[in-house]
């Protein structure tokens, strides 16, 4: 490991303010021109449960969150008390030296099965039970300890803001843990200054405030003298550089997309991206031509609308009262026009696998953005898995086509939220964007979005009644994608069942229509499979002629990727096939990739090898090695590692499970 | 090509086989439908017709517009996204008690909540027509209606009062061999600004042999032959209010003897959902979802999103 | 085939007295010893459209339909139009000469693509668009044309009974073209009597009337001195023999099984099993002890219930709002003891996907008996198809364990019905039971069901509390399976949560505990596969040593019997596995009995060959060929020998798809 | 082992760490359900406590009985499939309003029509809490909480007015920081014998800064402190009957200046669900379905299907 590649640690109970500081530590160090990588921890739980924020930075880019830790900030005694075993020999403690004395037994939000855990390995030590204790065990494994009095500080800055509220001054203590550790690693002033501004923008006092409490808090620990060998140095690239979480990657590849109509209900880990579309509903638009569609504007108001061009777009977020209700209105949305989607957790799925047969049997192109999460049932809400890529893949009584892509990563995740539009229009179908909490909850780095590289595609879809008679939606065609025209388009009209139906549209069970119907439908599958590009059927990473071969899909790319860095310097020539066009399956050419390689081994975050399993039965390939994780912590390029060393070392069970995380 | 020259009542029909058993309640319904689309001169393809799972969900398929038959007890979110993706449509949803009340409760009770601008048709037969007669949420308990092997043992709820604390803005019974009065009522709820349920009370003869053409011709009588006023406006006063909803919720209740067929309740004061969004997004009724152009002829995105982009730059 | 092998189809508009018919032929056959197989196709409507039965008799056993006819009943003008077509050159049609004029046009069920090959048909024929015609090519054929002038003879049978509704007089003309085919097969009359008495038993006058209009239908024929080639001879065995359908042959496992509590939503094809199990809800109980469990009869009468030996018992029927609610009812009774389940299709399944997972979670015993019909969507709600297997085995978000069986006809699907429940309490995770459409609307003469064979076993359900301190709903075993109480039992408590819970059942997000339990949930799937007999797992059939296998699961089973039957005579030597347990896939016995064949086929009414799929996936097999079928109705057996003659001549696709039936 | 000796109102709680928010509104609630089953004497293991998914939904974990912790807005059918396995058990079932009149509203309905005699508690907080504050269905338009980023855009349901037309038979309003009175609500709604609901003003400080303490606090006020009937008897009289309702609806709706709080409605003359099937199942209160002894101690089957297999004998 570089020494350049730190990692910071910040945590609290849960509505304390640690994804504030976490936020802040974070940009402070992007705008010093590093890159960084946030992941974060929390229960299903709005206010007191523990929360931890893990913030890697480096000068190399970082895909991923790492088992090790540098410096743990703390502010509180739970958070010093499961945290610090983990803090490296070298590493850190900030910790506010008025809750050394607390008893863990009076640490309530620690679950039971933690406590007895701890009284062990204290016991074991002969230390005290309490903070101090775990404090002083740390310290024997050499971690350096900073006991930090936020109290002193707070008084200080209340001497000046006499009329603040103390809940708003207690809040600081975020700030300052931050501030302090950016002191401990040396790390300029003005960076975290630049940070505060942003993060404040528009909220002078606040800002104002949080910049003397920082500047207190570094002044404090400079003169302390304390001596911390990680250090941190600002970077130098010119790169344009953004940094955005999974949901924002998510909405803003869904605007660029033409996205206009999204329907939601709430729920962990995607409601946010909901929330985030509604307060961006209106946006400027660029480039509009005049169309075809005057036909549709507010009849009433002709004049207005004339030229749309220049003026302001928007995408309708529509909160309903379920998701059986969301997948229908985002349908309904779809038939009258919209690019229309809507986003949901595996709860909320499992509610709309009936309507995502009806949109499948009518030809209906409409999104489902889906982000797992720790399952079964409502299992760990905020936690992470990859535990529903069968379900998505056969949700639904009876057969039908749908497409399930998969995106590695926030970069990916934008382009792609854009993409599923086009899949979903051009063969009308329903399309999942099957992704994930890890993806929703961590932050990273990345080169400005090229907006150029989106281009929409609308497929078959007509702006005017065809001119011929006799409009059929559901006309047979070589293709089996038939035109497809917008509801109340004049001088036209169209027929939709859930019911087997003729080429208009209406309901019938004759046995041969029956059968043409089902093979127009699922043969389209084939046309999504012969004109998909294949960068987005799948990635070739590290060695492409590498003898081992990684399969994976989604979120675990970064832990990999990471891996495969040290393993290449190891000298190891793995190839990675990171799978993004998960359903149809590319089985012909996947095969190609994976059969050559004498070791094969598939990585996936879920209890069975839910992927590896269809590779199986798709290409008659069989997987050497399988490595899962079902814990909910998402891989760490740590345990990524470990493991696949000790497969090359020949020493490794067919069958590896991750288990670290807290 | 559907053309709009020359439509005669009868152009609203299709040629798509009528299969409700002889005597159904829901050929009134549809010959409603039909005329009280020709009245009021809707061009087929200005119309869009969604419909429920049930013996009533077929109705689509036999009117001459835009049609869209959906899923059991889904009908009105189906045509809450596309009436919001393009508010210029006369959306008219039409589904079966049990559809509409059973399965579908919370749908009904919630689109309430959104006064959306669109017409919902209930075929209110007491019964579930399509899987052979079992008790739908609107029969009386203790009734035996013939396909039913013992007396329903649920209560009933009654669809006008669950419209009414869900709120609904135009709220009105009808009867299906009552036409001319249907349809009237039919070309109300079309034009009312606002979410207007019309329950019709829809004789199904092969199952339900208590609510019959008999038992209903008895009972019921048209509420415009009365003095009642179901008009709540703005100037309604306090008092004014209170007498209506009492008098509303009493009418809506009368059952064993007198049933009342009109408009019960009808509220100018609440806005449409349409025009809460417009208040939002001020481009809404001029380029709503449906409409807004998302690209231009390269497939370039019209969005522009680099001043939200900008605010996460860090370099 | 043998001529003793008779195929009768009787048709006409839904709601004019085809099932009575096809019931009153069926029985009068099988009371005349011979045996019986039923198959009813009808449309998704109540009155109108056309439906018919084909019912077939033999000496022999049969196990499903065919494509012959030797004799179509018919006494209206669609039917003569749509089956005449498919009538044996030596068999008969039975018509209405009143509607020989009657214009094909002018039906106005036909649909129209129907009407537009049948005119193309007649014009080639130079035939009027008429019945006419159509019996004309028919005759053409060397088919026999029956007139049979149903007014007549319900004007007579009027003037005996003058008093009587038109309409039920005019439903007479189903007895009377059952009466009539009989006679034409020289069936003795006293069969019919013995049927007509047995279905109107109890309704005196309609039995009266019945028999008469039977005599004189009869009768009339003889009169004629028709000449009829086919005869129907009856049986002479002293089997003790049943007549039922697939939905009342699940009932009565289900009550034999001891369930107690069935929710359900209606829905075809599966409601009218909880129609019957409402109209059966009491029944009498025999052999009941004294029990552990006096606590929870009514405290208010305890004297009342001391002894509940010799007394009704019953199964309560629960019509919920919708499948949601039926599932989460269903596993709410289960909690509280009772043998609870719910039946359902495909739509109401998509329903049912989150109270699954939740089932799965908790451990829960809960049953679902899933009809599959066409899908996808509404589809072809009344046709039939196999289409939901890999959605009933993945149908939830997460990974949970699950049990899924399928019986392949009447006489398992019996036994079955009350084996789930075994299944269920015993490895304490949902069944599904995964039916079809033809088995519910399939009726079959069997050996009557042997009651001794089945057995109950609640598996770890404690009758009282435990009396060891701190019960742990979930505590961690060996097996995996931890003991169970009913809610209320005194002296203890239980606490269940969709999440992911500690032994006790409260919510825990600790990684730790979380790999346990998903291990000790998950591992129960391995219990099942080893305690599970074999022969609950697949059916060896045909010939054991066989060096061609067919694998099949659910009703193809019947076909391919048959199908087989003929291939062993023709000198075929054919194994036939027939899956039984689909989940979890014994695939280490399916890969031993499916390895050693020279070719494998893999046969099942689907579009995609979904337990072919599977079976690759988990054994590494592959099929030679894959014989499908989606047009809604089921494999007949001639169609299924067929695909396997061509399959054996070497000149076969590897996908075959069937496509008859109408 | 639970034991019965020596229960203490605190003896009614768990050691699980009660995760809400300092200040809010569901620890009343809490409180008042543990001294309600106190004084009630239920033994832990009479009583079942099912729950949706919401902050409200833990609430089983922190209540020494039966817990079931059940999915978002399902509480009903499952509380209602154990209630019917055993009908002695006391059933309560305690969710969110976005549980039970969003996503639940449809169980909602037909619950209601049932009348089982159980208990339902809503936590009506105007938000969906543990998804971090969106507008719940009781929320009132043009509301903005601080979690919101726009002002509301639909409309509220009144749940109580729902509960009337679903058929509630017991339908009360109470406010979680008054615990003796919403205590004393619990205690009745427990004892009646049918649907009763208790629908709890609570406060949600982190995210509802609108309908505060403060704001109800001025506002509620005890329905029993003025002379306020509820209560329907068989001998209530059909004018009495119309006064009861139009009063009850009056209070029902009454929010903006006075908030009352009591039992609002009591109807006496419905038959419970129970009772109906027990007519109907001779054997159903001594042997219900979670009950009833399905075999022998061999495993041999108790039910005895010969006369039904008999009816399909052929030969
Ligand atoms: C999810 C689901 N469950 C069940 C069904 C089966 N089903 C079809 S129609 C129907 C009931 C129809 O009753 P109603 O809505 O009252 O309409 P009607 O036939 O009386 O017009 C049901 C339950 C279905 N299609 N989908
Ligand atoms: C099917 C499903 N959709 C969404 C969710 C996410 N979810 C968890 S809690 C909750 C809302 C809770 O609101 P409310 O019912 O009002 O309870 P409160 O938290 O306010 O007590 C939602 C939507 C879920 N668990 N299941
Ligand atoms: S079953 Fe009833 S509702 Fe359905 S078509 Fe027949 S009469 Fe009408
Ligand atoms: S979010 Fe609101 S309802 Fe939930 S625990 Fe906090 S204060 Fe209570
Ligand atoms: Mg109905
Ligand atoms: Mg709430």
């Amino acid at each position: 490991m570089k020494r350049s590649d730190f990692a910071w640690v910040v945590g609290g109970p849960q509505g304390s303010g640690v994804d504030s500081a976490a936020n802040l530590f974070a940009k402070a160090a992007a705008f010093g021109r590093l890159h960084v990588f946030g992941k974060r921890e929390y229960y299903s739980n709005i206010m007191g449960e523990h929360s931890y924020f893990q913030v890697r930075v480096s000068e190399n880019p970082v895909y991923s969150h790492g088992d090790m830790m540098h410096l743990l900030a703390s502010f509180e005694a739970e958070t010093a008390i499961r945290h610090s075993w983990d803090v490296l020999p070298d590493g850190g403690i900030l910790y506010d030296p008025k809750v050394v004395d607390t008893n863990i037994e009076r640490v309530p939000a620690l679950e039971p099965e933690v406590r007895t855990h701890l009284f062990k390995r204290l016991n074991a030590m002969s230390l005290p039970l309490t903070v101090e204790g775990v404090l002083k065990a740390a310290e024997a494994d050499g971690v350096c300890l900073f006991p930090f009095p936020y109290d002193d500080l707070v008084e200080e800055l209340k001497r000046e803001y006499p009329d603040t509220d103390a809940k708003v001054l207690k809040r600081m203590v975020n700030t300052m843990s931050v501030a302090a550790s950016l002191r401990l690693v040396a790390f300029p002033f003005e960076f975290l200054e630049k940070s505060i501004q942003d993060v404040f923008k528009g909220k002078t006092k606040a800002m104002k405030m949080n910049i003397q409490a920082a500047q207190m808090a570094y002044d404090f620990v400079s003169e302390q003298g304390w001596d911390f060998s990680c250090h941190l140095t600002p970077g130098t690239t010119d790169e344009k550089r953004i940094y955005v979480n999974g949901n924002q990657a998510v909405s803003l590849g869904k605007i660029l997309g033409g996205c206009t109509f999204q329907s939601y209900y709430p729920i962990t880990p995607a409601s946010d991206e909901s929330v985030f579309l509604e307060e961006h509903e209106n946006f400027p638009l660029t480039g509009v031509q005049e169309e075809a569609l005057k036909w549709v504007r507010n009849p009433g108001n002709p004049g207005k609308s004339a030229s749309p061009n220049g003026r302001m777009g928007s995408l309708l977020v529509l909160q309903t009262e379920d998701e059986i209700a969301a997948i229908a209105a985002a349908t309904g949305a779809a038939l009258a026009g919209a690019r229309a989607a809507t986003a949901t957790s595996g709860p909320g799925f499992c509610l709309m696998a009936e309507g995502l047969g009806w949109a499948g049997n009518s030809e209906v192109p409409v999104v489902v953005t889906l982000y797992q999460r720790g399952g079964p049932s409502t299992g760990l809400p905020t936690r992470h898995e990859q535990g529903d890529l069968l379900f998505a893949i056969f949700a639904g009584h009876g057969e039908f086509p749908r497409i399930v892509l998969s995106s590695g990563d926030l970069e990916e995740a934008f382009y792609d939220s854009a993409l599923v539009f086009n899949l979903a229009e051009k063969y009308q179908m329903p399309v999942i964007h099957l992704l994930d909490k890890a993806l929703a909850n961590s932050n990273q780095t990345l080169p400005y979005y090229d907006l150029s590289r989106v281009r929409i595609e609308r497929g078959a879809l007509l702006n005017e009644a065809p001119s011929a008679n006799g409009y059929q939606r559901f006309q047979f065609t070589e293709s089996g994608i038939s035109p497809r025209i917008r509801l109340g388009t004049p001088g036209c009209i169209f027929y939709n069942t859930g019911d087997e139906h003729t080429p208009e549209g209406h309901i019938s069970e004759d046995p041969e229509n029956r059968d043409r119907m089902m093979e127009k439908r699922m043969k389209k599958l084939d046309l999504v499979l012969k004109e998909i590009p294949s960068k987005d059927k799948f990635h070739i990473l590290g060695d492409p002629d590498g003898d081992i071969v990684i399969l994976s899909w989604g979120t675990p790319k970064g832990a990999i990727r990471e891996a495969l860095e040290v393993l290449r310097e190891e000298g190891h020539r793995v190839k990675f096939v990171q799978s993004r066009l998960l359903w149809p399956l590319p089985a012909q050419e996947l095969k190609e990739v994976l059969e050559p390689a004498r070791l094969r081994i598939a990585i996936e975050q879920n209890y069975s090898g839910q992927f590896a399993g269809l590779v199986s039965q798709h290409t008659g390939l069989r997987f050497d090695h399988l490595i899962v994780k079902y814990n909910g912590r998402p891989m760490s390029f740590n345990e990524v590692l470990d493991a696949l060393r000790h497969i090359l070392s020949g020493k490794s069970s067919k069958k590896v499970v991750l288990r670290r995380g807290h | 090509m559907v053309t709009d020259t020359l439509l005669k009542p009868r152009d609203y029909k299709t040629d798509v086989f009528v299969d409700w058993c002889p005597g159904c309640g829901d050929f009134g319904i549809l010959t409603s439908l039909h005329q009280a689309l020709w009245e009021l001169k809707k061009k087929p393809w200005e119309v869009v017709i969604f419909s429920g799972i049930g013996c009533s969900g077929k109705t689509p398929h036999y009117v001459n517009t835009y049609g869209i038959h959906t899923l059991h007890g889904r009908l009105l979110p189906f045509a809450t996204g596309a009436k919001l993706a393009n508010p210029h449509l006369t959306v008219i949803a039409v589904g079966g008690d049990g559809d509409g009340l059973g399965i579908g409760a919370g749908h009904f009770v919630n689109a309430g909540r959104r006064n959306l601008n669109l017409t919902y048709i209930i075929h209110d037969n007491g019964v579930y027509g399509l899987t052979k007669g079992q008790a739908s949420p609107t029969l009386k308990k203790g009734v035996k209606t013939k396909s039913l092997p013992k007396p329903n043992i649920q209560m009933n709820v009654n669809p006008l009062l669950m419209a009414y604390s869900s709120g609904f803005t135009f709220i009105a019974r009808g009867y299906s061999y009552d036409v001319p009065h249907l349809k009237e009522l039919l070309k109300q709820a079309i034009q009312h600004k606002g979410f207007a349920l019309v329950n019709v009370l829809q004789p199904c003869p092969t199952y339900n042999d208590i609510n019959t053409r008999e038992w209903f011709g008895e009972r019921v009588f048209r509420l415009e032959e009365t003095d009642y006023d179901p008009v709540v406006t703005p100037d309604t006063g306090e008092d004014e209010l209170k007498k209506r909803r009492g008098q509303f919720i009493e009418k809506a209740l009368e059952w064993e003897t007198r049933i009342a067929i009109g408009v019960l309740w009808k509220d100018l004061t609440v806005e449409t959902y349409e025009e809460r969004i417009a208040s939002r997004i001020p481009t809404y009724l001029d380029a709503p979802p449906g409409i807004r152009p998302v690209c231009d002829p390269d497939g370039k995105p019209t969005a522009d999103i680099r001043s939200i982009l900008d605010s996460f730059r860090v370099t």
